[in-house]
């Protein structure tokens, strides 16, 4: 270990924000996304240009906004145009480079649940919805997907397809004639995962300091492909967690 | 035009109705909201984006049957308790959904604002929303022979918004995020602003949304009519109410006792005052 | 980002393309059409809803072989006669065009900013443009059964706008009457912008409408560049120019001397300062 | 006569305004609509709302615009809003009720020509061509036409339907599903025409203050119906005239 300490959210969230660049348009979705796309902003890509789909473009919020359609986002945005305009005119024509998601459930093809635990018309949990994720999810160039890992999370077949990560493997996007590449990375608190360029499937790439390839699989509800070369994920620097921490408002871990 | 808010939701919002209260995290019509749940309407088609707190309290008030809607929760902090009880157990009413992704309910109160049937889109594709979704179909273009993904125009019976400002003769200004709103408005037979204040001229403000009085059926003051939501210049969002409310949902009991305190108890005067 | 006009004219517009120069009245981008003019582009399929005089000259001076368009008029005159002739006689060059409704243009635009390839509208229905224009269609609604129109998606290879100004980074700020002028660039492949004044900071107008620096490929400075024409808050309309063109453009010499003098002669300077 | 004097386009273009309402939504042409309706609003009708095909909402103009796009159009109005906008949210909704049209050519069914006179494809006269007028015709709950009578411009058969007033007769209009009623009224130079309510077909039911009947047949094209009883169009007063000119700015006749 190092002399600068980080918990596992704050690993996963510098580790999303680094896939982050300068020039990116980023379709920021709420909570881990959100917080991993500002922290990229105040550190290495003051560029990065905020979209959230309340209606604003470019915004540069000074505190980490709570929901979708704070305040904040409006004052500091370069406009604030109407919701139909931000799906209409600037996701589905593929002007947005980067989409970010969260998750409740996830396959082996990075397919997103974020609708129901159990049967749709006798859920066992029913979750908040689509909203914008599967227009997200098919529209921007890329997606990076934000999920905590665990086999609750991570399962062999999503009980609802809300947003299409690969389908049923390599090729399906494209049959499906959706326009954006599909999912490039899965950032988790263990590691990060990227789709096999051949297959589709998810394969694990990296691993954050301290988790062992191990304690992946087990997070796991499949089989989980391993790279063979599986790096492991460079630290968050002390400025990285000093800037995320006065963002989030949490003390040193 | 302009009239109080218990003659409003009187005159426009019947039992069986279909009613969009909109707004998006900001300008939420809670009042209205409140006052439906008050008169007792019941039966209702509730449509509405991005559902939150108030429309867990109408549906757990039991005045819906059915909600239209894209995203169901609480932001910011988690789910929707009542709107989970009512579809997972019936209470106190069974719930149907129909259920939409954000650029679908978008393009389907445009379709409704333009006097046309459906709106065509790219969306949908691939995701399981569409089986148990009888209102998403596909079209082809009659250029290019693509197939693209229709959904039929959104025309509630009244939509009701929240907005900053009226003058008296019934033009609401709203600035800031807003949202659907504006579609909403010109997709209903009948609609209702609610506004922190009426004034006399309605001084141009950048960003603003106009929705002129030919839009809109009637308009009723309503000072801090959208708290717990923000109005930009206003006031801010109470996110501790947000927060609390999780608390409180989570219980039958615990929310029908709020209910009967901070709702059918009387109108709550208004939390804030202009300025933030 | 900021470029000079003849330079983002070169890079942009190319012999060939389908070029955009939109503008309802208000801001019309004049300066950037007698560029292209002085260029010597050729074989442009010209597209705009309300093609004026600035249009009459691209087509006199022989550089457009298609046009596609809904109202072509000299607005409070009457004819455009280079238009005319290019018409009635082919002359310089014959003149293919495309004929729409505004609305249906207006429709072209929205489905082409929106990536989808049609647009449907209620609209031509019973007129004879339907005969010899091979772009409306008709489409049938997927849930009611109803035959609507369909216009096919523009997608101009480049669209030029005049704005009132722009800050450094390229983001472009008009107000006052802005027409179809965001459709219209964000429908583009390319897009150029010329304004009034390049400003280091963007104050917020009333009714303003941003084209994000993300959506305009480049801005030129043109003080002025939507004479005769105007810019709500920089220079009236030069009505008496739009009344002398009618004697100059009905005939072939004078007009072609006119080109001569006012364009080909290099670019005039501003005629008017900041401040209506 | 009377000691007012007037012109024939004058007494046209009051005959037009008094046409308008108070409470009325009015979709505005330039030229002579545009007279005609701030005529109205600057005597009888100061309620009557203004829309133009710019965009603009509400527009209460001081001095006459010279097209549809005036500044002081925008300045004046309740609001200003995009092209498309006025197109989709106001016009085809049918929330506007009532149109305002000229024409070139019309014939007796307010089929109105504004795009040739002449072969399409081999035109004599190319014109502007269709602008907004197609679906205004087709989408306002009435319209108004408003066009100097002459056998030039009142044809047997338009050479192009740029707008359809009622087709080839009674019925047609339903039968395309146009969704307003059509032309109820055009006002001419000589006289008003209305449409048969049986047949549709435009029938003389009023001349100017010195027009003889046959002064209107033979100023149209086709064997034109007259009502059995004919009424002389009320003169326009003093007010009206004083308000007229100072919008025009032209002097007494």
């Amino acid at each position: 270990m190092t002399a600068v300490t980080w918990s596992s959210d704050e690993i996963m969230t510098v580790t999303a924000a680094r896939a982050l660049t300068d020039d990116m348009a980023c379709f920021v979705g709420i909570g881990l996304p959100s917080t991993a796309a500002n922290l990229a902003r105040r550190t290495h890509a003051p560029g990065l240009w905020l979209i959230y789909e309340s209606g604003t473009l470019g915004a540069k919020p000074d505190t980490l906004p709570l929901s979708i359609g704070d305040g904040i986002l409006a004052e500091t945005a370069d406009t604030v145009v109407s919701v139909p305009e931000i799906f209409n005119y600037w996701l589905q024509p593929g002007r947005i480079d980067t989409g970010f998601l969260g998750a409740a459930q996830i396959d082996r093809y990075a397919n997103i649940n974020t609708t129901v635990i159990g049967d749709y018309a006798d859920p066992k949990v029913r979750l908040p919805g689509a909203g914008g994720a599967p227009e997200i999810a098919a529209s921007c160039r890329d997606v990076i997907v934000i999920v905590r890992q665990s086999t609750r999370a991570f399962v062999e077949s999503v009980d609802f397809v809300t947003s299409v990560g690969y389908g049923s493997g390599a090729g399906d996007r494209e049959r499906l004639g959706l326009r954006g590449h599909g999912p490039k990375r899965v950032i988790t608190d263990l590691g990060v995962l990227e789709p096999d360029p051949e297959t589709a499937e998810l394969t694990l790439v990296s691993v954050h300091p301290g988790v062992d390839v191990a304690d992946a699989r087990a997070a796991t509800g499949w089989e989980l492909a391993v790279a063979p070369e599986v790096a492991t994920t460079p630290e968050p620097t002390s400025e990285e967690l000093a800037v995320l921490r006065s963002l989030t408002g949490a003390s040193p871990a | 035009m302009i009239v109080p808010l218990d003659e409003g939701i009187r005159e426009l919002v019947h039992d069986g109705d279909t009613v969009a209260l909109e707004g998006f995290t900001h300008l939420i019509p809670v009042a209205a909201g409140h006052e439906i749940v008050r008169q007792g309407r019941r039966d209702l088609t509730l449509v509405r984006m991005t559902p939150d707190i108030v429309y867990d309290q109408l549906i757990g008030a039991g005045c819906a049957r059915k909600l239209i809607f894209s995203w169901g929760g609480n932001p910011g902090v988690g789910s929707l308790h009542r709107f989970r009880d009512a579809i997972q157990a019936g209470w106190p009413v069974p719930l149907e959904i129909e259920e939409h992704s954000h650029a679908g309910m978008a393009n389907r109160y445009v379709a409704g604002a333009s006097g046309v049937p459906f709106a065509v889109l790219r969306g949908y594709t691939g995701t399981d929303l569409i089986g148990p979704t009888a209102t998403i179909k596909t079209v082809t273009c009659p250029f290019t022979g693509e197939e693209l993904t229709a959904v039929p125009a959104l025309n509630p019976d009244v939509t009701i918004v929240h907005a900053q400002r009226a003058d008296r003769a019934g033009n609401v200004q709203m600035w800031g995020i807003t949202g659907v709103q504006k579609e909403a408005v010109l997709a209903a037979q009948r609609s209702l602003a609610t506004v922190e204040e009426v004034v006399d001229e309605l001084e141009p403000v950048p960003g603003q949304v106009i929705l002129p009085h030919r839009a809109v059926t009637a308009v009723a003051e309503a000072p801090g009519g959208s708290h717990p939501s923000y109005a930009h210049g206003y006031y801010s969002r109470d996110n501790d109410a947000y927060q609390a409310w999780d608390a409180i949902s989570r219980d039958r009991e615990a929310f029908t006792q709020w209910l009967e305190e901070h709702v059918l108890a009387g109108p709550t005067p208004a939390p804030h005052g202009k300025g933030q």
